[in-house]
């Protein structure tokens, strides 16, 4: 039985103290041991930003890559041995920008990994460009006169690409993070939550306050996760900020279409060939 | 000459979408399963259907090193191919072609040749049959004009057809032996000594023998996005994966194909990519993650005719330059270029096992001659053991992923294992793995480890350099006049031309690169004991000679280049050699 | 020595967020305007709060050709600091701090320094004082520590906050004036012969400098995106968008961005982007498809630490050979890297010039040296008017947009023109630009075709190396016992180390490349006359000796390499050298 | 005044006899006239693949690019010369596989381009692999054993991406698809018509005679294109495959925000400062 301790790291997150992003790691920390997790159970697979330096902060396995590519790399390591949890996690460049093709396929493609984008509306990192989430107009360093392009929605999008797992949340809120994290890992297949993870340093717009005010949990409203059309109502409703589970879907998942294969996880696979196979290989083309 | 010849040159020629490919394949298996050589090129272009696609296959008594030049016999299965090939053939060479077809008269397009125009419609008349039978019944008639043994072809036919029943083997049979009775009837058979040694070869092509060699070599994933000439492998090994056990995945793009590679390779399977050079280019940034994360990839380029889309059906050496230069900073990258398809094979196997030894990227440089021509090949043994280099499943208590050690190899610890927990950066990181770039950076204690982390890395150019990275190979006379320099895929062609060459008389030899990059030791002494050097490159710019420079100084001053698109032949280098001497 | 010194190295030391940069700022701007030079290098990490960052400032009456090795005067500004910094201090040196934050008797780390803690909050207690003006504070003490004029400074504060309002205004000086007070009270000022020449130059960096020579030579399109250290340009740029009418474009990603470029090239506008190594390695597909399409395009590369991620915040030179064998195939390309600020300006100008003369990408190598740390610089004037080479906005009858000329170079039609309608291919293609790839590739007509056509691409290569790039220059003494060679960003360091050593007595000089590739003719026998080269380059395998080696088989035996993530001061390269030097 | 034929081009297409990609071609030689556009007015821009051959049949500007890539470029032409009509075309593959992160990107970056997608739920040039649109279990070459991956709905994702025009339609219906050109390139904004456009040699399964049969016209239906949760049903119905305009919906589109720069094209601006204005970007720096 592991406990959230047991995922502490030494390394202290170099975030600036009121990052969205440590709500997170704590609520991270909180819920592997609800799923009977333990650290060497889990890769954790980030691209590059501050949100993706957190496997650096976790006590767990853990790749940190390229921007963009963390979910090729976490389903190529998920088929190579899908007996592990893989979790990736990242920010909204990351995922809904440079990565966003990755992102569509990976939600048809139904491999069973989570994915936790740490949304704050801005490029952190690289100190405060327009990022795919920015509202329109807001004002950046690389959109002086304000960023001209209107935001992605990834929920939508999410909903729209066959993902079976759909949800949203603040970081601040801890305990209904730690319900939906909880639930998109169970979730077998692709899972997506989008979380509201203010950068307390470049967005001085979507702030803790401005989530905290705005936004409402759709469980508590009654929402049907089944239904798909009243999911699009919910992501595109404009009076508060929905959060909450919008769409689950249970579907096979993509190693269930290689279920012999995998009957073993593949990184545990005898290797070569005896001679007889090796000749009967040759032969095909005599 | 009252010898008789012991090779001929036969040429297939139509439209895309004439069943070109599978008429090459069905007389070539024959000539194969005879025990003949068999070498046979396909030049077809970027349509499916239509324009001039046209198979080459050079049959031989003994191993034919090139397609061949000029054709001996062209099958001509349309009305806008004889314009084309008719002027090609070799003086006196026979032309056979469907008739019903091509209803022309092609002896006024030339007068020294013997054309057999066999009516199909009249002479099969079965109500099954279709209009791409006619194919058959022209190889039926090759086989009779070759004096080969027809029923080989018959065997083959029912064989290749059995799944489709006795209805079909029999109809195929039947028009084939129209075409050999047609021949006998009316025709005369060539005067030739084609004498097959028994020996059943098989007949392949590279990216038959790239995806063959990682099977047997332990590959377990493969990730791909299709692009010619490289798709071969995907769709050789696509066919594999049930029967043995590998997760086949075609990818959104080439970015997600070498990076679900790394993400395999990283869980501890042996995995593999392959593209093209446009594909490769998509690669680069990746490529660099796997040196930094120290990651065993194998990624095969299959170069085509560039720059960009370029002349995507044909061949050039051209991505030598990229493949040295692919991505940005410093890393250790080992580059191979098989010469030909059973070294493609062993080379698949050798390249997993380097990229486990060193952790890190392996790169093979084929191209479109080498990947999609076929030979005929003995069957391949696996020679080289899988050999999975520092890998452990067990973690220590005091792990250290990026451990420095002597030859820059660290173990690596399969992922899973308790108390085992690392992370794996792109960013610079310690022997833990633990990045320094964040808060550590430019402090003095920072500078040190990123001295020594990125110097342990480097070590490992240095110790694959002397302990695997194989001299070029030397044939030929020893004390030659010339030297022919090649790479990759041009080794039989310029065995070839050293044959022609020294055949007439001149003193020739062949230096011949397949281990590129990192360059072992001693080529400049190799180098320098030539008398005289010309460098034989299927691109623009001698990119291995500049590379040669690049390492040794020497200065490899004549090239031969061949940028149009073709592969080189035997012939074709002997005659440029030829005019090159004129100008020593 | 009784002689007073002429420069001073000032290092702000603290965490990220602690105001650092702003700072340095308006300290090198101080001096900047009382005629001083200034050479500002920002040392920082990935990291956004924390951590360890300083500035260091070399200020000095000549121009200072480096940000200098060890301080003579430090401001750290957190408690952290001391135990990173005072180590660091020339012998004899001063500290200033806030003793608000920092109550430590920091004495006993050092006995031979001179501390003076100021205690901010004692001696500002004006309620709207907030605590990052403990900074201003510091820089008052500083001012008058060095005798500079206040004035300057209390100057400088009113414009730079006159958009905030007298009253900030008016604190903010308060707060500077009571540190120049506080030193006049309980300090005393050093000894120095600090003297501007009352020339107001700016203070700028690299960035500013590319992003203005862009905007002055024309540019009109421009997309990027954010990667450091390259995201200043894109910055400085969307900032002049609206007032100087361009199209400032942040792309989706890098892949975007170059794609963006190549369209907004092809209909005739002047067009850039910039990156750094990760997104240049996610542009080379793009890069080979404006060589084939012979599009004129400029990108800016500024190299980082690599491999991969690596030390993002760090300097290495890194990527040329990236650049080198960027894309598959082969096409033209020019590689150029300035050696300063003030050439990076007039560089950016001539690689739009170069694309438009040659219609084909043009690639500048920029590092994070150049790129991010500030000097003084004379006031930038055009001196290259805009020349958009063969370029034309209406179609005769029979419009060939790519035919075959002397030069390579064919006459550019701007899309629009009635009659002229043509098709660019990535695929081959004729000079009208009718793709042979498709039906034609391999008849023998179309292996004309494209032997000719790549040949006229690759001639463009020929006539650059002729007509535009330029030698390596050369300075110091004529007939010296060692000449330092280096390319890029390393030319004031290697300048500095070559007065250092030439004042103790040795004989050295300098060797210096912009003009990477294609490499002019000449260089083999600038090399052959040096005595002894020693090569410079701040990375781990002299890639600029090696393509110098691959050029002319030139081999520059002896190098030095820094690949820690540091810049080279002269100081460094001076001592790395006599060590060397003992070797001899 | 332009004619049909003023479009025809000197090379015949090299595709495949009864290619759908022939339909499309046909359609948009109709198509300009009726909008009064001259072939110099037109920039053509495709990727790689049968397909994005069509820039070479057709006698306007064009530029035939790299695979996937041909929305950057052509949202940089559109940017760098908005005076002429730019129509970006391509496969499935190009579009909604390697490309579909520039896809979502221009949809809601909204630059005035019409982007037409010859989709045969096949990869055509490189001789018949799955495409992201091929359906669920389809045989190919490179998924022997079935495609394991749920396709793509280029149409749900275009609505989830903010796109302003959504439209589909069998390229074998040519009066409607001229009807839907016309409207596309009328439509101020980024225009997305996905055709079926069947690939005769490779995909026996979404034939012409498939589509001849199964789609209804949503139009005839009487579709409400501003209704988007309407679009959203009809793009996942499954008793027939809709076709029509899904959904249209005029925002200001992205030129609009250059509105000054944009005054005049790009291309025609004066180059270069007068000394004054060089001198002034200096003094920034002092
Ligand atoms: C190929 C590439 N392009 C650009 C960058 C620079 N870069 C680093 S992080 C980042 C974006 C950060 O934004 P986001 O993903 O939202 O993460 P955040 O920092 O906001 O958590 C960028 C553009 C990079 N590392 N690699
Ligand atoms: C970067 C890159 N990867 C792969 C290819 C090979 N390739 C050419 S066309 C194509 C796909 C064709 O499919 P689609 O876009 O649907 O067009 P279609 O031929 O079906 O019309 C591919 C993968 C390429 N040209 N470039
Ligand atoms: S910059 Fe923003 S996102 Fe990054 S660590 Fe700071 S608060 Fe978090
Ligand atoms: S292969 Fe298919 S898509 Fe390509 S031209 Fe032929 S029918 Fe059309
Ligand atoms: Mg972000
Ligand atoms: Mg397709």
């Amino acid at each position: 039985m592991s406990e959230a301790k047991d995922f502490n790291h030494e390394t202290h997150p170099d975030w600036c103290p009121g990052c969205g992003d440590f709500g997170l790691l704590q609520a991270l920390k909180k819920t592997y041991p609800l799923l009977n997790l333990n650290p060497h159970d889990l890769m954790t697979v980030s691209g590059i930003g501050c949100s993706s330096n957190l496997p650096g902060f976790i006590n767990t396995y853990g790749m940190h890559t390229l921007h963009g590519r963390s979910l090729p790399i976490a389903q190529g390591f998920k088929l190579g041995n899908h007996k592990m949890t893989v979790v990736a996690v990242g920010g909204d460049g990351d995922g809904y920008g440079i990565g966003v093709g990755h992102l569509v396929h990976a939600m048809r493609r139904n491999v069973d990994i989570t994915y936790l984008v740490m949304n704050n509306e801005i490029y952190g990192l690289t100190t405060g460009q327009t990022s795919p989430t920015s509202d329109l107009g807001m004002k950046t360093k690389s959109t002086p006169f304000g960023n001209p392009e209107v935001p992605i929605n990834p929920l939508t999008l999410a909903l729209a690409s066959g993902c079976g797992f759909v949800a949203r949340v603040y970081t601040g809120h801890i305990p209904q993070l730690v319900e939906i994290l909880k639930k998109a890992i169970e979730h077998q297949g692709f899972a997506l939550v989008d979380t509201f993870s203010p950068c307390v340093t470049f967005n001085k717009v979507n702030t803790h306050e401005y989530f905290k005010t705005n936004t409402v949990d759709i469980q508590k409203e009654g929402h049907d996760p089944s239904d798909i059309y009243a999911a699009y109502k919910q992501a595109t409703r404009t009076d508060k900020i929905a959060t909450g589970i919008f769409y689950q879907n249970v579907r096979s998942c993509y190693e269930a279409t290689e279920e012999e294969t995998l009957a073993e996880p593949l990184y545990r696979h005898k290797l070569g060939l005896t001679e007889e196979e090796q000749a009967k290989l040759c032969a095909e083309f005599i | 000459m009252s010898q008789k010849k012991e090779s001929i040159v036969v040429r297939i020629a139509g439209a895309a979408g004439d069943g070109i490919a599978s008429a090459a394949d069905v007389f070539g298996r024959i000539c194969a399963r005879q025990g003949l050589h068999v070498t046979a090129y396909n030049s077809y272009q970027s349509a499916i259907r239509g324009g001039h696609v046209w198979y080459q296959l050079n049959i031989g008594s003994q191993k034919t090193l090139s397609h061949g030049e000029a054709p001996d016999v062209a099958i001509l299965l349309n009305r806008t191919s004889p314009a084309v090939h008719i002027p090609q053939i070799k003086k006196g060479g026979v032309v056979l072609y469907n008739s019903s077809i091509i209803p022309d008269d092609l002896s006024s397009l030339r007068k020294d040749l013997t054309y057999y125009g066999l009516p199909f419609r009249e002479l099969v008349k079965d109500p099954g049959v279709i209009a791409v039978m006619a194919n058959t019944m022209l190889i039926g008639s090759l086989v009779q004009l070759l004096n080969l043994n027809p029923q080989v072809g018959l065997d083959f036919l029912s064989e290749e057809f059995t799944r489709k029943g006795d209805k079909v083997i029999q109809l195929n049979q039947l028009v084939f032996n129209t075409g050999v009775d047609w021949i006998k009837k009316n025709g005369k058979s060539l005067e030739l000594q084609l004498n097959g040694d028994g020996i059943k070869r098989m007949l392949l092509n590279g990216n038959h023998a790239f995806g063959m060699g990682l099977l047997a070599h332990g590959l377990k994933f493969y990730a791909a996005y299709p692009m010619s000439p490289a798709t071969g492998i995907l769709h050789y090994l696509a066919q594999k994966a049930k029967s043995h056990k590998m997760v086949i995945k075609q990818t959104e793009d080439e970015l997600a194909a070498i990076n679900f590679v790394i993400g395999a390779a990283h869980a501890g399977v042996r995995a593999a990519c392959a593209t093209s050079g446009g594909g490769f280019s998509l690669m680069v940034e990746a490529v660099g993650l796997a040196g930094m994360m120290e990651e065993p990839i194998v990624v095969i380029n299959v170069q085509r005719g560039g720059p960009s889309t370029g002349i995507p059906t044909k061949q050039e050496q051209g991505d030598l330059n990229l493949l040295l230069g692919a991505s940005h900073g410093e890393f250790p990258r080992i580059i191979l270029a098989p010469k030909d398809i059973t070294d493609a094979f062993h080379t698949a196997g050798r390249a997993l096992n380097l990229a486990e030894k060193y952790q890190t990227p392996v790169l093979i440089l084929s191209d479109l001659y080498l990947s999609e021509s076929f030979r005929t090949t003995e069957p391949f043994k696996v020679t080289l053991p899988i050999e999975r280099g520092k890998v452990q499943t067990e973690a220590g208590s005091d792990y250290k992923r990026f451990l420095i050690t002597e030859d820059g190899v660290s173990p690596r610890l399969i992922p899973g294992a308790p108390n085992g927990m690392y992370v794996s950066a792109s960013d610079e990181h310690d022997e833990k793995g633990i990045v320094i770039s964040d808060v550590l950076a430019g402090l003095p204690a920072s500078l040190e480890i990123r001295n020594k982390i990125q110097a342990k890395r480097m070590k490992k150019l240095e110790v694959a350099r002397t302990e695997d990275m194989q001299l070029p190979t030397v044939s030929g006379p020893e004390k030659a006049d010339l030297t022919l320099l090649g790479w990759g895929s041009t080794y039989d062609a310029i065995e070839e031309a050293c044959q022609i060459l020294n055949a007439n008389g001149h003193k020739v030899n062949h230096l011949h690169f397949t281990d590129l990059f990192p360059m072992p030791e001693g080529v400049h002494e190799l180098l320098k004991n030539c008398k005289e050097i010309i460098g034989v490159e299927n691109n623009f710019t001698s990119q291995m000679c500049r590379l040669i420079r690049a390492e040794t100084s020497y200065h490899v001053q004549r090239t031969i280049n061949r940028y149009d698109g073709e592969p080189f032949t035997g012939e074709d280098i002997a005659n440029r050699i030829k005019k090159e001497m004129t100008h020593v």
